[in-house]
């Protein structure tokens, strides 16, 4: 029973992750929906070096335990543990900036900016139609808002 | 030369990043990142000498090798090793980007993780560099000149992090199953029948590390960050980069699941990545994502040759991507200023062997590949050459679009008598270090021959698994 | 029986940490948010002491539990996320 | 623009059922908890002889897999070094927007000189944990997260000074990093390999032992702390 425990709880949390990922609207549960998949994907990378009856592999009273679990994939989960919060800041970075930039942090609002930045910076050549792409704000508005400062918090 | 020095390679990029910023503080260091490359290069060469004849392994820590983690070099990473450095030391970011200390060494993490994903012969130690390669990428996006660098490079962020995790369980599975992630190691024991992988371990990791390599359903973020990264970058991301995480694909293929369902799966994903690709590019409305676009679809091509047989596919992928390594980078220089005269003239040799015009070496790549996919057979193999063939006419159709458009453009500018395009003070490097890629192009087509004796060599070595076992684990009795 | 009863502390953890996972994302506030992802975290640290890896659940607990949930909290308040909610952090 | 009128999406929850159904049914067909351990059982035999460190599982980090700690490092300097791009760009608006800002973190004095009782203790836990990580559970990860939180908490309560400025945080940073790679150029300049482990083993359990591992460790710590203590810094918006 216990590894079914185990397995639904490390699957689940990877596919919660992975579906909170796709499916937030806000950009900020995004990162969390990745921290998630990520604990959810160490899990898995741990159960995969348990042993039944197994001790922590570490010297104790004089010697090593009999029966030791794998320490090979407990480096690995160190590792991917450490990984995975500096991406995680990184990410916090990135969205303090994409605040700054495009002042919002809803998704759809965030990709529109992007969007719109990309075609004003990048219009060079123009000779296919142009599509009318499904993010295309409707009516006239500026190109580029420009947000002061802690616009939203207000 | 000590096979012990392949970690070099690794170390002494890392080593200058460590020590770029605290001596930036006394003295101006912008010359010693690209220093570092070149005596990364030297020492590659150094090291490649016999390589073609014996590939060298050296395990760090001199353990025994399913404990430790090792370095393997044979024709095919050493082949990528020089096109990787060479491409870096051409593409090294300069002007206002290059002054920045941050950027600098971003660029050297970006080189030590390229390196390693070459080289390293351990799972999860690959893992690790491909991570490495993802922080910095994003880190140089976020570094870009548009407005909107940060929500690209955090979609792209999300994106690879969503990869990241699947190639982690993707590991996981694979460690529950074999008990050692060395490539070696698991290639002898799936060689011997001793162990068989299961396919979905392949999926997982084939979704993981297929996100740099611009696999479908992962490649979101290609035509984004290849719009707002300098066109240097650009051209290092699309030419070089993309292919390392190639490899590593290919090395699982090989290695760990020659299984034709493997091999299937592979096709399935390039053909869509061809389909997509060429037809976002043909509805693209400005080069730069055009050129992205249409790299997508060219990284399918590619993937459809890996997905032949070993014997075949090898030789055909190894020439697609060293083509496409010539030519996108070069188009990618390109965009760095307005088109007239030379650059033109640069654009429509790129444009014609990408097309595959008979002399080129874009046309000797297609025609293996066309070649390869006739001689397999099956339906699978025909739907994949009609779309294969279906690619090029809108491949082609797109790029002469595009030299249309200037040629008009350009005599618009004269009918009003004015000169073409004539900004003071343009910086050309761009221009001439696409010459160089174009040169390099030029040359292969003249030795088209010995190239591809060459690069014949090269694709048996990577896909005999039993050398690679006997070199890797040092266990070569009791297999025939 | 210890196997038994540790079943049953991996099935009480279990529950609590995908019970957090949704909270995670589907909670109004972003704080709660972030305090439960913090949860998460213990209960993953938890979960590995039992699965006898001290190392991953001393670095788990450290970062997971402590470093990250700093970074969350600083990014609540540098993203100005402290009092909006989900769906209010757009409305203008 | 209101989210609730957003409606569920079927697809994507239905394909992550999927997706859950098929990893759960792959993963319960391997061994759980009698693993292969091909690569384990060898490193179980050999770790503690080889390397004389009672805790296997720093012998893996910092001997056998010792590649994938360095890589690690330089994914937090990578990490550390574009949140600096990210967030220095806009220096001025950054500065600006944290005094604007209504919502900044404030604690009270109490939380203030508790915050100067505790740092020197989490710095002492800190590294105590980094030097016994070659026999106990710890070492230079987690003792040098414990580091960088003993820093930032000066900051966080004070929001101010921190007692280490950006140079010095630069120079541990680069110094640690070039400590762990040169002491694997050592081995390889006496025509061993790279990070092979140098001194000799010794008696397993006893602080002195396990050859440069502790040293290896120290190093690990000392970037890891002043990694995060740098991103701490960076995301907190403290113009340190």
């Amino acid at each position: 029973m216990m590894e079914m425990v185990l397995y639904a709880g490390a699957v689940g949390l990877l596919v919660i992750g992975i579906a909170g990922l796709v499916l937030s609207h806000h950009l900020f549960r995004q990162v969390l929906a990745l921290v998630i998949a990520e604990a959810g994907a160490n899990l898995l990378l741990l159960l995969a070096g348990y042993r039944f009856g197994g001790e922590a592999p570490i010297w104790s009273e004089g010697s090593f335990p009999s029966v030791m679990v794998d320490p090979v994939p407990q480096a690995m989960v160190l590792t991917a543990i450490v990984i995975g919060v500096g991406i995680q800041a990184l990410a916090i970075a990135l969205l303090i900036r994409v605040r700054q930039q495009t002042g919002t942090l809803d998704r759809e609002q965030a990709v529109i900016e992007m969007r719109e930045a990309l075609d004003q910076e990048l219009g060079r050549f123009s000779t296919a139609p142009k599509p009318r792409s499904q993010y295309a704000p409707k009516g006239e508005r500026p190109l580029y808002p420009v947000v002061e400062e802690g616009q939203d918090a207000r | 030369m000590h096979a012990e020095n392949l970690a070099l390679l690794v170390a002494l990029p890392l080593l200058t990043a460590f020590l770029l910023q605290p001596l930036s503080q006394k003295f101006a260091v912008g010359w010693l990142a690209p220093l570092t490359v070149l005596v990364t290069l030297l020492l590659t060469l150094q090291l490649g000498a016999g390589v073609m004849e014996q590939p060298i392994s050296s395990v760090m820590g001199g353990f025994v090798v399913p404990m430790g983690i090792n370095f393997y070099l044979d024709g095919l990473a050493w082949l990528f090793l020089i096109a990787l450095q060479l491409s870096l030391l051409l593409l090294w970011p300069r002007g206002e980007q290059g002054q920045s200390v941050r950027v600098q060494v971003l660029m050297l993490l970006l080189t030590a993780s390229s390196i390693g994903l070459l080289l390293s012969g351990d799972l999860f130690n690959l893992y690790v560099f491909y991570e490495l390669l993802a922080v910095a990428t994003f880190g140089l996006v976020a570094a870009g000149e548009s407005r909107a660098t940060a929500i690209i490079s955090f979609r792209y962020l999300l994106l690879s992090g969503v990869g990241s995790v699947l190639a982690l369980t993707g590991i996981a599975l694979l460690y529950s199953h074999a008990g050692t992630l060395n490539l070696g190691h698991l290639a002898e024991l799936v060689a011997s029948g001793e162990l068989v992988l299961p396919l979905s371990a392949f999926l997982l990791m084939l979704l993981g590390f297929g996100v740099k390599a611009e696999l479908f359903a992962v490649n979101g973020w290609v035509p984004e960050v290849y719009a707002t990264l300098s066109p240097r970058l650009s051209a290092l991301l699309a030419g070089v980069v993309s292919k390392l995480a190639l490899i590593v694909i290919v090395r699982l293929l090989v290695l760990l699941f020659p299984t034709p369902e493997a091999s299937q799966v592979l096709l399935l994903l390039g053909v869509l990545g061809v389909l997509s690709g060429e037809l976002a590019a043909w509805r693209a409305q400005d080069l730069r994502r055009m050129l992205a676009y249409s790299s997508m679809g060219q990284l399918g091509v590619i993937f459809i040759a890996f997905s032949l047989s070993v014997e075949a596919g090898l030789l055909v992928g190894i020439m697609l991507s060293l083509h496409h390594l010539l030519v996108k980078p070069g188009l990618f220089l390109l965009t760095e200023q307005r088109f007239q005269g030379w650059s033109m003239v640069l654009f429509i040799l790129f444009a014609l062997s990408l097309v595959g015009v008979p002399p080129l070496p874009g046309f000797w790549a297609k025609f293996a590949l066309l070649t390869g996919l006739v001689s397999a057979g099956g339906w699978i193999n025909s739907t994949a050459l009609v779309v294969f063939l279906f690619a090029t006419v809108v491949e082609a159709s797109y790029l002469f679009r595009v030299v249309q458009h200037y040629h008009q453009e350009r005599e618009r500018h004269q009918e009003r008598g004015r000169a073409a395009v004539s900004v003071v003070g343009q910086d050309n490097s761009g221009v001439w270090i696409s010459t160089l890629f174009a040169t390099g192009l030029l040359l292969t087509a003249w030795q088209i021959q010995p190239i591809s004796d060459y690069l014949q060599q090269l694709a048996v070595q990577a896909g005999d698994r039993q050398q690679l076992s006997a070199i890797v684990v040092g266990v070569t009795e009791g297999r025939p | 029986m210890v196997e038994s009863i540790e079943s049953w502390i991996a099935l009480l953890l279990v529950g609590v940490m995908l019970s957090a996972a949704l909270v995670a994302l589907l909670s109004r506030s972003h704080l709660v948010a972030v305090v439960s992802v913090s949860v998460l975290s213990l209960g993953l640290t938890l979960l590995f002491v039992l699965l006898k890896a001290p190392d991953v659940a001393m670095t788990e607990g450290v970062v997971g539990a402590g470093l990250s949930s700093l970074i969350l909290a600083l990014a609540l308040s540098r993203l100005g996320l402290l009092r909006s909610t989900k769906a209010g952090a757009t409305d203008e | 623009m209101s989210r609730e009128q957003r409606s569920l999406e079927w697809t994507p929850l239905l394909f992550s059922g999927g997706l859950a159904f098929l990893l759960f049914t792959l993963f319960i067909a391997t061994m759980f908890g009698e693993p292969p351990m091909r690569a384990g059982a060898m490193i179980q035999q050999a770790g503690g002889v080889e390397l004389g460190a009672a805790n296997l599982v720093t012998a893996v980090v910092l001997g056998y897999r010792g590649l994938d700690t360095l890589g690690e490092l330089a994914i937090l300097f990578a990490s550390a070094t574009a949140v600096g791009l990210v967030l220095s760009t806009q220096n001025g608006e950054s500065d600006k927007q944290a005094s604007v800002f209504p919502d900044k973190i404030f604690l009270g004095e109490i939380f203030e000189s508790a915050s100067r009782l505790l740092m020197p203790l989490l710095l002492l836990l800190g590294f105590y944990i980094i030097i016994h990580g070659h026999l106990t559970p710890g070492g230079g990860f987690q003792g040098g997260v414990i580091l960088a939180i003993a820093l930032f908490l000066p900051a966080l309560a004070r929001s101010g000074e921190i007692p280490l400025n950006h140079a010095t945080i630069r120079l541990v940073e680069g110094g640690a990093g070039t400590l762990f790679i040169l002491i694997g150029l050592m081995a390889l300049m006496q025509g061993e390999s790279f990070l092979q482990p140098l001194l000799q083993p010794g008696e397993i359990g006893a602080l002195f032992s396990a050859g440069s591992l502790p040293l290896l460790y120290l190093a690990v710590g000392l970037k890891v702390g002043a990694e995060l203590a740098a991103l701490l810094v960076h995301l907190s918006g403290e113009s340190a």
